[in-house]
């Protein structure tokens, strides 16, 4: 089967799962590894594919648009899709460890890989979706399992954030949904290129601009509309955060991107495009500043998500003109898989203390390197690429963005990136720093599973050596957002 | 044909749109705006339903397609909040319906 | 409280926004009407909605059954099992009015989804029909956990009209067209098989919301591994 | 023609009411009743503007499905606050 055809898999092929792990729950684990690793296996294939022939388009039920719904894979997606599909993998092979080998721990299995599946089959439908309404219910999907999973192990504080994240989550989509109908009404189309064709800027196009992307960006959690993010990312269980850290918060930016570079670039042009940045640069510093000052492990990790999510935005002025288009994005994206691993990476060796010594104080950190070693180095190594230090994804990604920046000459940039990374190396050092140079403090650490530590090492692993593979991700992404538009 | 009571709906839709709104952000508690979100929806499911109705004769299918799993998708979503609020008040932790009564 | 008045401030700048694109709305309205009439011939039935959910845009179709599974799985996890039972035991007249009133909807529910492929109807309608019969019969004070008197069972109705659905899709896939692409003259039985399964689902998942936590003669306990 | 703009004006006025009271009514039950009504006005004004189908799966759904639920919430909540002495009034965060 040729790679336009299989493309549907890449949705299906999770939401089938999710059905049999919910019609047998006994084989609910079983069926949830197999089939994420039968849908990377899928990605990889068109990966490959998309580099010899170029884009794919898959016209749903024979309809092309407008009347039908294509979903289409360009190298943006397929660089987003091998993200999901890799560190999805990994980190389910994490989770279901965590069953094996440490019980349920309050988080019934029989329920986790349903929503687990149905998470990851949204994800990559938002991937690959060319339709703005089917986009709107691939968020829902995505909303729903990311908060059902968040409140699924029934902690207090869990439970408390998880219904503020559904909030959320309801108001973005819903706010999304009218921008769709704006634009309907306005167009008469429904599909992303058709979208980009048809519209003449205008109040509805302004009105669905705004609509869409006050909604998405509380999907995205952009400053200031993160506020959601850190208690629900630093309750749930560890690889539900490590999940929705490194992949789902990236599902609504990406479809920011398409969106500002695509049918609203028109009217995203001029002063709007700095005031992104800015939102962007402020998310940088208020997000590692508050990191600076959080006692649990946890949620410094997911305080630094905003800050990360900041650089995200970043890329947007940088590559808002033609010249550096291609180097902004391909060193944004860079930093997003950067970000992607390392911190699932780091989530997961949280959970991996957690799982040791039932707490994730700051003060319980001390010596770690000595009794939980992988988890250690993990964060360590993870740390290394947050910060953004060479050879790491992280460093490669920064430098690319800011030598667009320093070619754009916008130094401002420069310098919040700097101040950023700055910040970085002070929260990680202030965290970590215990961990490898004090004593031990508690020295009665419970069992680690060793699947459970080496999951996290090796995606730690994968965010310095991903800075190799830079030019790859700049091969896929090159041309990925229309290039006729902007100054 | 007539595209006066569309143009009304549409108003009117955005208006029960923007209550929602503002129902959400208000610091309510949980049924609120969990209602509130409903009106929200309810507002967007009323412009589509106008903006069908925009094209004259006979109306245009795929917004009222667009409708009815919107419908769907916010009773489920009604059922999950109703549930998860349930649950935060179980826990006692936090109350999800301050707000007078 | 500023909370409030920021609110009310925010809502009126969404109304305006929304109230303004509309009046500089496009006349006459761009749409798809014509195009989803001139393929209604080529769809398998001949009410336009139904062609739109189960032939046209499909996919949003199965993606929201994907949702009504989800929203089960979600509360069920959520609230792990049925409270105390609903209302009271009816009483001989409301036991038989239920009786036939339950039954009925049933019926007429079926009778949705079969006129839905020419007429106004369908499987969210019968499907809802189906709920209402299922809520009623709960409020009437049949006992929620009659309802899942057989696990495996309602397990595998909630979860059929998703599975006939993608199976069906990927099956055409195999046999040479796209993902649900009906191929010839069986549009028509495909979409009534995918419309009957959903039917099913969608009654019972409705029922299944509405009734709330995973009925306790399901498994019990979640097994300590 | 009049009495058919009289008619939307009237179903207009009604669902900017009913919204309106949904939201902001003081009394939580009263907001579950309007919401409810606020659906079966829907349904009546989908019918108007050609939408048969549509006002069906609002009635039977949007409003009756979810109005159960939102009642049935309401109850489960009022019958706890009554075993634990009154409601509370501290609001959310």
């Amino acid at each position: 089967m040729t790679g336009d055809r299989l493309l549907v898999l890449v949705p299906i092929v999770p939401l089938l799962a999710a059905v049999a792990a919910f019609a047998v729950p006994r084989w609910s684990r079983r069926i949830a590894l197999w089939s994420m690793a039968l849908t990377a296996t899928i990605v990889v294939w068109i990966a490959d594919e998309i580099l010899r022939v170029g884009d794919l388009t898959h016209p749903l039920a024979g309809w092309s648009a407008p009347l039908g719904i294509d979903l289409r894979v360009d190298g943006l997606a397929v660089v987003m899709l091998l993200a999901v599909a890799g560190v999805g993998l990994i980190v389910s092979f994490n989770a279901a460890s965590s069953f094996h080998e440490t019980g349920s721990r309050g988080v019934p299995e029989r329920v986790y890989w349903p929503l687990w599946l149905f998470l990851f089959s949204a994800l990559n439908a938002i991937f690959v979706a060319g339709d703005v309404f089917t986009l709107y219910v691939a968020f829902e999907i995505n909303g729903l399992a990311a908060v059902s999973l968040v409140a699924i192990a029934g902690k207090p504080e869990a439970l408390g954030a998880a219904l503020r994240y559904l909030f959320v989550s309801l108001t973005g989509s819903l706010l999304y949904l009218m921008g769709v109908a704006v634009l309907y009404a306005d167009t008469g189309v429904l599909d992303l290129m058709l979208l980009a064709d048809r519209i003449t800027p205008g109040p509805p196009a302004i009105a669905a601009c705004v609509l869409m992307t006050g909604g998405l960006m509380m999907k995205a959690a952009l400053f200031p509309l993160h506020f959601w993010l850190p208690p629900a990312h630093s309750s749930a269980p560890a690889p539900v955060s490590a999940v929705l850290s490194a992949l789902v918060v990236k599902g609504g930016f990406v479809i920011l991107l398409r969106l500002w570079f695509g049918p609203f670039a028109e009217i995203v042009d001029g002063p709007a495009v700095q005031w992104i940045g800015a939102l962007g640069a402020a998310a940088v510093l208020w997000g590692s500043f508050q990191a600076l000052f959080q006692d649990r492990l946890k949620l410094v990790v997911a305080y630094s998500t905003v800050a990360q999510l900041g650089y995200l935005f970043l890329i947007v002025p940088i590559a808002w003109s033609a010249e550096t288009r291609s180097a902004a994005l391909a060193g944004g994206i860079t930093l997003l898989l950067s970000h992607a691993t390392a911190k699932a990476a780091f989530f997961l060796a949280a959970g991996n203390v957690l799982t040791a010594i039932g707490n994730d104080r700051a003060e319980s950190l001390c010596g770690l390197s000595r009794w939980l070693p992988v988890s250690a180095f993990a964060m360590g190594l993870a740390a290394v690429s947050l910060v953004g230090l060479p050879p790491s994804a992280g460093f490669v990604g920064k430098w690319m963005l800011i030598v667009a920046a320093m070619e754009q000459r916008q130094w401002w940039w420069v310098a919040v990136m700097l101040i950023g990374t700055v910040l970085a190396a002070a929260y990680v050092v202030r965290i970590l720093g215990p961990a490898f140079l004090m004593p031990e403090s508690d020295p009665q650490p419970g069992p680690v599973p060793r699947l459970m530590e080496w999951t996290a090492f090796s995606l730690a692993a994968a965010s310095v050596v991903l800075g190799l593979a830079a030019s790859g991700v700049a091969r896929f992404v090159n041309g990925s957002l229309p290039s006729g538009v902007g100054p | 044909m007539n595209p006066a009571p569309a143009t009304l709906f549409l108003l009117v839709g955005a208006a029960i749109f923007a209550i929602g709104l503002a129902g959400v952000f208000r610091d309510a508690g949980a049924l609120r705006r969990i209602i509130a979100v409903n009106v929200m929806g309810s507002g967007v499911f009323l412009f589509l339903v106008a903006v069908a109705d925009r094209s004259g004769g006979r109306p245009d299918p795929v917004p009222h397609a667009m409708v009815l799993t919107g419908i769907v998708v916010a009773v489920c979503a009604t059922a999950v909040a109703l549930t998860l609020a349930d649950a935060v008040r179980g826990r006692g932790d936090q109350d999800p319906d301050g707000g007078g009564r | 409280m500023s909370g409030r008045r920021s609110a009310w401030i925010l809502a009126t700048a969404a109304f305006g926004l929304v109230a303004w694109a509309v009046l500089s709305l496009p006349t006459p309205a761009p749409g798809l009407t014509d195009r989803a009439f001139a393929a209604l011939d080529d769809s398998g039935v001949t009410n336009p909605v139904t062609a739109v959910l189960l032939n046209y845009r499909s996919t949003d179709t199965l993606l929201e059954l994907g949702v009504l599974l989800l929203a089960v799985v979600s509360v069920w996890g959520l609230r792990p099992s049925t409270g105390a039972s609903f209302g009271r035991p009816p009483g001989p007249l409301l036991e038989g009015l239920l009786r036939i009133l339950v039954p009925l909807l049933v019926l007429f529910g079926g009778y949705l989804l079969w006129i839905g492929a020419f007429a106004p109807g369908g499987a969210f309608q019968g499907g809802a029909l189906v709920g209402g019969a299922i809520v009623l019969a709960v409020l009437g004070g049949l006992s929620p956990s009659r309802f899942g008197d057989r696990p495996a069972l309602l397990r595998a109705g909630l979860a059929a009209g998703l599975a006939v659905f993608s199976c069906i899709g990927l099956s055409v896939m195999i046999a040479g067209g796209w993902f649900l692409d009906y191929p010839g003259r069986s549009a028509k039985v495909l979409i009534l098989i995918i419309e009957a399964a959903a039917t099913v689902s969608i009654g019972l998942t409705l029922g299944c919301l509405f009734i709330g936590g995973r009925p306790t003669t399901d498994g019990g306990p979640e097994p300590e591994s | 023609m009049a009495v058919s703009l009289v008619f939307d004006g009237l179903l207009a006025l009604l669902i900017l009411t009913l919204a309106w009271r949904a939201v902001t009514d003081r009394l939580q039950f009263r907001a579950v009743v309007s919401f409810v009504a606020l659906g079966l006005v829907l349904a009546v004004t989908w019918f108007r503007l050609s939408a048969p189908d549509l006002a069906l799966a609002e009635a039977a759904v949007g409003s009756g499905l979810t109005g159960a639920l939102l009642l049935a919430a309401l109850r489960r909540w009022s019958d706890r606050d009554a075993d634990s002495g009154g409601s509370s009034t501290r609001s959310e965060p």
